[in-house]
C-alpha cells in the first residue's frame, strides 16, 4: 500500500445557525485505502459527508483532494477531478434502462461531443464502442449483466443499490465516497456489498465510507474514524476502535456496537 | 432493422407530399406543419431533453421573425445571412435569459420564462421605432440566397422544401445528440440533476446549452416564418403560440423526435378539420386536447408503443 | 340565448349550404367570404360585423338575389383579430373554398397583411380599417369603405374647433399605428385652430385598468379628454373611469367608435359624449331603415356602425356584380365600383383611383342613451 | 398638488395590487399544497365575474348576493374541475398535469365565448360609481370594497390554514404527500378542498373586480398571467408571498406608469421582478429547487 494521501480534511467545521454539526474534524484517506466513518444517529456523519462531497459549503476548514484545494467546490467539478459520491437515498436515473444509467456515468472520462455525433466520425464511433463495453463491464461487475435492458425503476431494491455502485465505478473515480451504502439491506445483501467494495478497491479506487451498519464497516474497512456530536473521538484499526473506551461510552445506551 | 426502411420511406413520402395535390391551400398547410414541426422540435430540446418547461419559447420565435424582418427592411438582407443572424440574435437572447433564469429550475423557471416572454412582447409592442409596434412589419421580402440578388422564393412548395430540409437536419441533429456524450448528459440532467453532477456533469451548462440551441433554432423558424408570410406582428409572441407549441410537444410525445412532428401535424390538421364547426371549433379542439392528455399522458407516440407492444429500441424519452 | 341558437343554426346552414342550396335553387349561389374576428378579444366586433352582413344578404336574397336569381351566400372565416390567421383564412377562402369575393379587414393589422394575399387575385372590400396604408399600398381589386384616420381626424378636428367650447385638450390613446397617427394628426390640426394639447397617455391593447393614466390626465386639468378606443370593452371602462375619477370637463370619443353596446356598457358616463361616424342611426334614409328593421328581426344586438359597413360591403358587391354581369370578372366589377356614385344604406358613396371611399361623416352625440346626429 | 397625484397613484396601485393578490392566492395555494401549476386558474376568475353578472340578471339578485352566489357556484365547479382534470393525473408527470390545465383553460374560455356570448358585459354594482373623497383623493367605493374584502378573506384563509384540522392536513400534504397519506391524511379530500378554496378565491376576485371594468370571456388569460407573475415574485406556494408580491406589483406598475412610461409600465413591473429574482431566485417568501 502506497503512502500517498489522496484526501486530506483539516479543521472541517459546519455550523447551521447556532448549531455546529461538524466541529474541526481532521481526516486523511490514503490511496488504495478503505476508510470508514461511523457514529451514532445524528452524530453529524451525513453533514460531514455532504461538506466533503461539495453539496454543502463548510463554515471553516479545508478539503484537499490529490493536493488540490477543493473546499466548497461544486460537486460536478470535484467529480471531474476524480472524486465520485453515492447518495444515502437511492439515486438513479429511474426512467432509463440499467445500461443507459451506466452509460451516462462514463461522461467524465470521455471526450467527443454533439458535433462528433452529427459527423459520425471515427473518434465518435470508437468512443461509443468503448462506452458500451465499459458500461457492460460495470454492470457485470455488480452482477447486473442480465438486467441491462430493464428500466432502473423496475429493478428490485437490492439491484438498484448495486446499480448505483455500477454507476459510481463507471465514472472511474480515484476516490469513491459511499454514503451509507448498506442502508435498508438485509444481512445477505450486506455481505455481498462487503465483497463488492473490496473488489472496487482492488480496481485501484480509494474509498471513504460513511456507514451506520457496524458489520459492513468491520468487514471491509482498513481504518475507521468515529464521529460523535460533530467531533472525531477515535480513529484507528477497526478492532482497536470498537474497544476504545470513548467509543464504547458513546454507543452504550444508544445501540450495541456489534449490532 | 425496420428503422432502416421506415426512415427513407417517410423521407420519400415527405418529398412527394406536395405533388399529391395541386391545391395551393394544402401546400400552405404543409408549410405550416413543417414550420411548427421545427419549432416544436426546438421546444422539445427544452421540455424533452433538459426537462425544463419554457413559457417563453414564442418570444424567441418572434425575435427570429423580427430580426429577419428588420434586417430585410433596413439592410435588404433577405437570405441565408439573415436567417443565420436571426438564429444568432435569438440564441443570444436565449443565452442571456437562460443564464439568468436557469439558476432555478422547475415551475419557477417556467414562470420566469413567462416573465421574460412578456417583457419581450411588451417591448416589441411599444418600441415602435424599431418594430413598428402592434401593427407589425408587413411586406417582408421573400426568402432569397443573399437578398437583393433577384432570387426569391415565393411558392408555398418552395418554402415547404426549405423548411422540410431544416426539419430533417435538426431532427438528425437531435438523433445524433441522443447517441452522444452530450445527449447522455442532457438526459442525466433531466432525470436526476444531483446524480448527474456527482458524475462530473455541469448541470447548469448542459441546461444552458440546450436552452440556447432551442432558442436559436426557434429563431430560424421565426425568420422562415417572416419570409413566408411576409408579415410579422407582436402576436407571434402571444400566449396563443406558447400554448400551441407546448401542446404539440406534449400531445405528440416529449423527448422523442417523431412526437413533436406528429404533434404539429395534429395541431394543424385538427384545427383545419374543425374549421367547419364554426364557433364550436375551439371548444371541440380543447376537449380533444384534454381528453388526449387524460387518456394518453405519454403522448401519441406512446400509443404507437402500446400498439406495437415492445419499447422501441431508440427510446430517448421517459414517459 | 336566442341569438346563440341562431348562430349555431347559421353555422350548420353554412355547413350544409352547398349541398342543399344547390338543390333548392337552380343557380349556384354567389359566395362572399368574410374574414372577421369571430373569437378572441375582437369577437364581439366580428359578430356585429357579420350580423350586419347577414341582414343585408337576407334583404338582397329576398329581392331575388343578383345576376338573374343567384342567391348570395356568406362564408365566414375567423381571423381571431390576428394577422397570421387572417392570411391563412384568406388563402383558404381563395385557394380552397374558391369564393367569389372577400369582405374583410375589420382590424387594420389584419387588413394590411390580408391584402397581400388578395392582391390582384380577388375583389376585396375592406371595411372598418382606418389605416391609410390599406389603400395607399393597395391593389387594383381592393376597396375600402371606412374613411382613413386622416380623413376622419380632419373632419372631426373641424367639429371640435367649431362646435366645442374648449381651449385645452388631453389624449388617452391606444398604443398602435392607429392611435399614434391619430395623436399626430390632432396635435397638428387642433394646434392650427388654437386648442392646446396638454398631454397624451398611451395604453396597451391588453390593459384592463386605466386609473393610472387617468390620474395623470386629470392632473393636467384640460378642458377636454379625447379617448381613442377601438375596443368596446376598453372604451366603456375608460369612459366609466373618467367619470369615477371626478373629471368634470368634456369627454370626446374617437371617430367611428361609437356604438350602441358602448352606450349600454358605459351607462351615464357616456351621456353627452361626442363622436363622428359614417353611420347615423337616426338618419331618414329608407335603405338604412329597411336594413335596421331586418337586423332587428334577425338579431338581438342593436345595429352598429361596424355592422352597417358590413352591410354596405354586401350591398356594393351585389350592385357591382349585377352591373358587371358576372361574379368573377373582377376587372369589370372593379370598374363598376369605381365608375360612378352609389346610393347605399349610408348614403352616397364613390371610390377614388386607389379604391378609397368618399362618404358622409356625421357628428353624433349620446343623448338620453341614444346615439343621435348633431345637425347644423 | 404633486403629492395628491402621488397618493392617488399609490392608492390605485394598492387596489389593483389587491386584485392581483386575490387572483394569486388561489394559484399559490394549489401549487403550494398540490404542486400543480394551474393554467386554468384565470378562467375561474372569469367565471366568477360572469356568474355574478348572470346571477344579478337572471335571478334578479342584488350585487352582494350575486357575488356570494357566484363565488360559491364557482367553488363547487372547482370540485368537478379537480375530479375531471387534476385528480386522475395526480401520479403523472408535472408537464402532463400542466397540459391538462391548459386544455381546461382553452375549454372554459372558448366554451364561455359560446355560452356567454362574445360581447363585453358590465357587472352592475351600487358601489361602482359612488366615490369616497378624502381631500383631493378620490376612490370609488367598489375599490375600497375590493381592498377590504381582500384583506379580510386573506386573514380568514390564514386562520383556516393555520388552525383548522383541514388546514393542518393541507400543510402536511404540502410538505410530504406520501408521508401525509401514510399518516392518515385523506389526500383526496385535501385535493377537493384546495381546489374549492382556490376556485372560490379566483371567483371572488372576478366578482369584486367585475364592476370596475368590463368583462369578456378572454379576461382569464390576463388574470392568470398577473397571477403567475405575483406568485413567482412572492415565492411559489407562499400566501404571505402572494400578498406582498401582489401589492408590490400593483404599486410598481402604478408608479412606473405614473412617473416613467405607461406603455412600459408592465415591462418595468416584470423587470423589477426579475431583479428581485436575481437576488432571491426562490422569490421573496419561497423555497426553490436550485440547479
Amino acid at each position: 500500500m502506497s503512502k500517498e494521501t489522496i484526501l486530506e480534511v483539516s479543521g472541517l467545521t459546519k455550523a447551521f445557525g447556532g448549531l455546529t454539526a461538524v466541529k474541526a474534524v481532521d481526516l486523511t484517506v490514503q490511496r488504495g485505502e478503505i476508510l470508514g466513518v461511523i457514529g451514532p444517529n445524528g452524530a453529524g456523519k451525513t453533514t460531514f459527508f455532504n461538506v466533503i462531497a461539495g453539496s454543502l459549503p463548510p463554515t471553516s476548514g479545508s478539503v484537499r483532494f490529490k493536493g488540490n484545494d477543493c473546499t466548497g467546490m461544486r460537486a460536478d467539478r470535484m467529480a471531474r477531478l476524480g472524486m465520485t459520491r453515492t447518495f444515502q437515498i437511492t439515486s438513479l436515473f429511474p426512467a432509463l434502462s440499467a445500461i443507459d444509467n451506466v452509460r451516462a456515468a462514463t461522461y467524465r472520462h470521455k471526450k467527443t461531443g454533439w458535433a462528433a455525433a452529427i459527423l459520425r466520425n471515427r473518434a465518435w464511433q470508437d468512443e461509443e464502442a468503448d462506452v458500451d463495453a465499459e458500461a457492460m463491464r460495470a454492470l457485470e461487475f455488480v452482477d447486473l449483466g442480465k438486467r441491462a435492458h430493464v428500466n432502473a425503476e423496475a429493478l428490485s431494491y437490492g439491484e438498484q443499490r448495486r446499480l448505483e455502485i455500477a454507476i459510481a465505478i463507471a465514472a472511474k473515480p480515484e476516490l469513491l465516497l459511499l454514503d451509507e451504502p448498506a442502508a435498508g439491506m438485509n444481512p445477505e445483501e450486506g455481505q455481498r456489498l462487503v465483497s463488492m467494495i473490496k473488489r472496487i478497491r482492488d480496481e485501484g479506487i480509494s474509498i471513504l465510507l460513511v456507514e451506520h451498519h457496524m458489520r459492513v464497516v468491520m468487514g471491509v474497512c482498513d481504518r475507521v474514524a468515529v464521529i460523535d456530536h460533530g467531533e472525531k473521538i477515535a480513529e484507528g484499526k477497526p478492532l482497536d476502535v470498537v474497544n476504545d473506551p470513548n467509543v464504547v461510552r458513546v454507543y452504550l445506551g444508544r445501540e450495541a456496537v456489534h449490532a | 432493422m425496420s428503422r432502416k426502411i421506415t426512415i427513407p420511406v417517410i423521407l420519400l413520402a415527405a418529398l412527394a407530399l406536395p405533388f399529391m395535390t395541386a391545391n395551393t391551400y394544402f401546400h400552405h398547410l404543409m408549410v405550416l406543419w413543417m414550420l411548427f414541426s421545427l419549432l416544436a422540435l426546438s421546444l422539445n430540446v427544452i421540455i424533452g431533453y433538459i426537462g425544463e418547461l419554457s413559457f417563453g419559447h414564442a418570444a424567441f420565435f418572434g425575435i427570429g421573425a423580427y430580426t429577419a424582418a428588420i434586417l430585410g427592411m433596413h439592410f435588404g438582407l433577405a437570405g441565408i445571412p439573415g436567417i443565420l443572424l436571426a438564429a444568432i440574435v435569438a440564441g443570444l437572447f436565449g443565452f442571456v435569459i437562460g443564464y439568468v433564469s436557469l439558476r432555478i429550475v422547475g415551475p419557477q423557471f417556467a414562470i420566469l420564462t413567462l416573465g421574460f416572454g412578456s417583457i419581450i412582447y411588451t417591448i416589441t409592442n411599444y418600441w415602435v421605432d424599431l418594430t413598428r409596434g402592434p401593427m407589425g412589419i408587413s411586406n417582408i421580402q421573400p426568402l432569397g440566397l443573399w437578398g437583393g440578388d433577384g432570387i426569391a422564393l415565393t411558392s408555398a412548395i418552395g418554402y415547404y422544401y426549405v423548411i422540410l430540409g431544416c426539419v430533417v437536419a435538426f431532427a438528425y441533429a437531435c438523433h445524433a445528440l441522443m447517441s452522444s456524450r452530450t445527449g447522455r448528459a442532457f438526459i442525466a440532467t433531466r432525470e436526476n440533476a444531483p446524480l448527474a453532477a456527482s458524475l462530473g456533469i455541469d448541470v447548469f451548462r448542459m441546461k444552458l446549452l440546450g436552452f440556447v440551441v432551442a432558442t436559436a433554432v426557434a429563431g430560424v423558424g421565426g425568420a422562415l416564418y417572416a419570409h413566408y408570410l411576409t408579415v410579422v406582428t407582436p402576436d407571434v409572441m402571444s400566449m396563443q403560440y406558447v400554448a400551441a407549441l407546448i401542446i404539440m410537444v406534449i400531445v405528440g410525445g416529449r423527448g422523442t423526435i417523431s412526437g413533436p412532428i406528429i404533434g404539429a401535424l395534429i395541431y394543424v390538421a385538427l384545427l383545419e378539420a374543425l374549421r367547419a364547426l364554426g364557433p364550436l371549433r375551439l371548444v371541440i379542439f380543447a376537449a380533444l386536447l384534454t381528453a388526449s392528455v387524460i387518456f394518453l399522458p405519454g403522448g401519441i407516440v406512446s400509443l404507437w408503443r402500446r400498439i406495437t407492444g415492445a419499447d422501441t429500441p431508440h427510446q430517448e424519452g421517459a414517459q | 340565448m336566442m341569438k346563440r341558437k341562431y348562430l349555431m343554426a347559421a353555422a350548420a346552414a353554412v355547413l350544409l349550404g352547398t349541398a342543399f342550396g344547390a338543390q333548392a335553387q337552380d343557380k349556384e349561389p354567389v359566395r362572399i367570404g368574410t374574414i372577421a374576428p369571430l373569437s378572441g378579444p375582437g369577437a364581439f366586433d366580428g359578430q356585429l360585423a357579420v350580423e350586419g352582413m347577414e341582414a343585408m344578404v337576407e334583404i338582397v336574397n329576398e329581392n331575388g338575389g343578383i345576376l338573374d336569381g343567384r342567391m348570395i351566400e356568406l362564408v365566414k372565416y375567423d381571423d381571431k383579430g390576428n394577422p397570421e390567421e387572417g392570411v391563412s383564412a384568406a388563402k383558404r377562402a381563395i385557394e380552397q373554398d374558391d369564393v367569389d369575393a372577400i369582405v374583410g379587414g375589420w382590424f387594420s393589422s389584419v387588413a394590411l397583411t390580408m391584402k397581400e394575399v388578395t392582391r390582384d387575385r380577388i375583389i376585396n372590400v375592406m371595411t372598418s380599417t382606418q389605416h391609410p396604408n390599406t389603400t395607399k399600398e393597395g391593389h387594383k381589386y381592393l376597396f375600402r369603405l371606412n374613411a382613413t384616420s386622416v380623413m376622419m381626424s380632419e373632419t372631426y378636428a373641424k367639429f371640435i374647433c367649431d362646435k366645442m367650447d374648449i381651449e385645452t385638450i388631453a389624449f388617452i390613446t391606444i398604443n398602435d399605428d392607429y392611435g399614434r397617427l391619430e395623436v399626430e394628426n390632432y396635435e397638428r390640426l387642433l394646434d392650427e385652430c388654437g386648442i392646446e394639447v396638454l398631454g397624451n397617455e398611451f395604453y396597451n391593447k391588453d390593459d384592463t385598468d386605466f386609473t393610472t393614466a387617468l390620474t395623470k390626465l386629470k392632473a393636467l386639468d384640460s378642458d377636454a379628454i379625447y379617448v381613442s378606443a377601438i375596443n368596446t370593452a376598453q372604451g366603456a371602462t375608460i369612459y366609466r373611469q373618467i367619470k369615477q375619477s371626478g373629471y368634470k370637463g368634456t369627454t370626446i370619443a374617437s371617430a367611428g367608435n361609437m356604438n350602441p353596446k358602448l352606450v349600454e356598457l358605459s351607462g351615464p358616463a357616456l351621456e353627452g359624449v361626442y363622436s363622428v361616424s359614417l353611420f347615423a342611426p337616426d338618419s331618414d334614409s329608407e335603405k338604412l331603415k329597411a336594413w335596421m328593421e331586418q337586423y332587428g328581426e334577425m338579431f338581438s344586438n342593436e345595429p352598429s356602425f361596424i355592422g352597417s359597413l358590413g352591410a354596405q360591403a354586401v350591398e356594393l358587391l351585389a350592385g357591382a356584380m349585377d352591373e358587371a354581369g358576372s361574379a368573377r370578372d373582377y376587372d369589370k366589377i372593379a370598374e363598376a365600383l369605381r365608375g360612378h356614385e352609389w346610393e347605399t344604406i349610408l348614403g352616397t358613396i364613390n371610390f377614388d383611383e386607389i379604391g378609397q371611399a368618399m362618404q358622409n361623416i356625421y357628428l353624433v352625440q349620446v343623448k338620453d342613451g341614444e346615439i343621435t346626429s348633431v345637425n347644423e | 398638488m404633486d403629492y395628491v397625484v402621488f397618493a392617488q397613484q399609490l392608492t390605485n396601485g394598492l387596489v389593483n395590487g389587491m386584485t392581483y393578490v386575490l387572483i394569486a392566492t388561489g394559484l399559490t395555494l394549489v401549487f403550494g399544497v398540490l404542486h400543480i401549476i394551474n393554467f386554468a386558474h384565470g378562467e375561474f376568475y372569469m367565471l366568477g365575474a360572469f356568474f355574478t353578472y348572470f346571477a344579478a340578471k337572471l335571478l334578479g339578485l342584488d350585487y352582494i348576493s350575486a357575488a356570494v352566489v357566484a363565488t360559491l357556484g364557482v367553488a363547487v365547479l372547482g370540485i368537478f374541475a379537480n375530479r375531471l382534470f387534476f385528480w386522475p393525473l395526480r401520479k403523472e408527470h408535472e408537464f402532463t398535469v400542466l397540459l391538462s390545465s391548459l386544455g381546461l383553460a382553452l375549454l372554459l374560455t372558448n366554451g364561455g365565448e359560446l355560452i356567454f356570448g362574445a360581447d363585453p358585459k358590465y357587472v352592475p354594482s351600487p358601489f361602482a360609481d359612488s366615490v369616497f373623497e378624502v381631500g383631493q383623493l378620490i376612490v370609488t367605493q367598489q375599490r375600497v370594497l375590493i381592498f377590504v374584502v381582500g384583506a379580510l378573506v386573506l386573514f380568514g384563509l390564514n386562520l383556516f390554514i393555520r388552525h383548522s384540522r383541514m388546514g393542518k392536513m393541507m400543510r402536511a400534504t404540502a410538505q410530504n404527500p406520501e408521508g401525509a397519506a401514510l399518516s392518515g391524511v385523506n389526500i383526496r379530500q385535501v385535493y377537493t378542498v384546495t381546489f374549492v378554496l382556490a376556485c372560490g378565491l379566483a371567483a371572488l376576485a372576478g366578482a369584486l373586480v367585475g364592476p370596475t371594468a368590463m368583462i369578456f370571456p378572454t379576461v382569464g388569460s390576463w388574470a392568470v398571467l398577473k397571477g403567475f407573475i405575483v406568485v413567482i415574485l412572492g415565492g411559489l406556494g407562499s400566501i404571505p408571498g402572494a400578498l406582498i408580491g401582489g401589492l408590490t406589483l400593483g404599486v410598481v406598475e402604478s408608479l412606473a406608469g405614473g412617473y416613467i412610461s405607461l406603455g412600459f409600465a408592465q415591462a418595468i413591473g416584470y423587470a423589477i421582478i426579475i431583479v428581485v429574482l436575481l437576488w432571491r431566485p426562490q422569490g421573496l417568501f419561497g423555497t426553490a429547487r436550485r440547479t
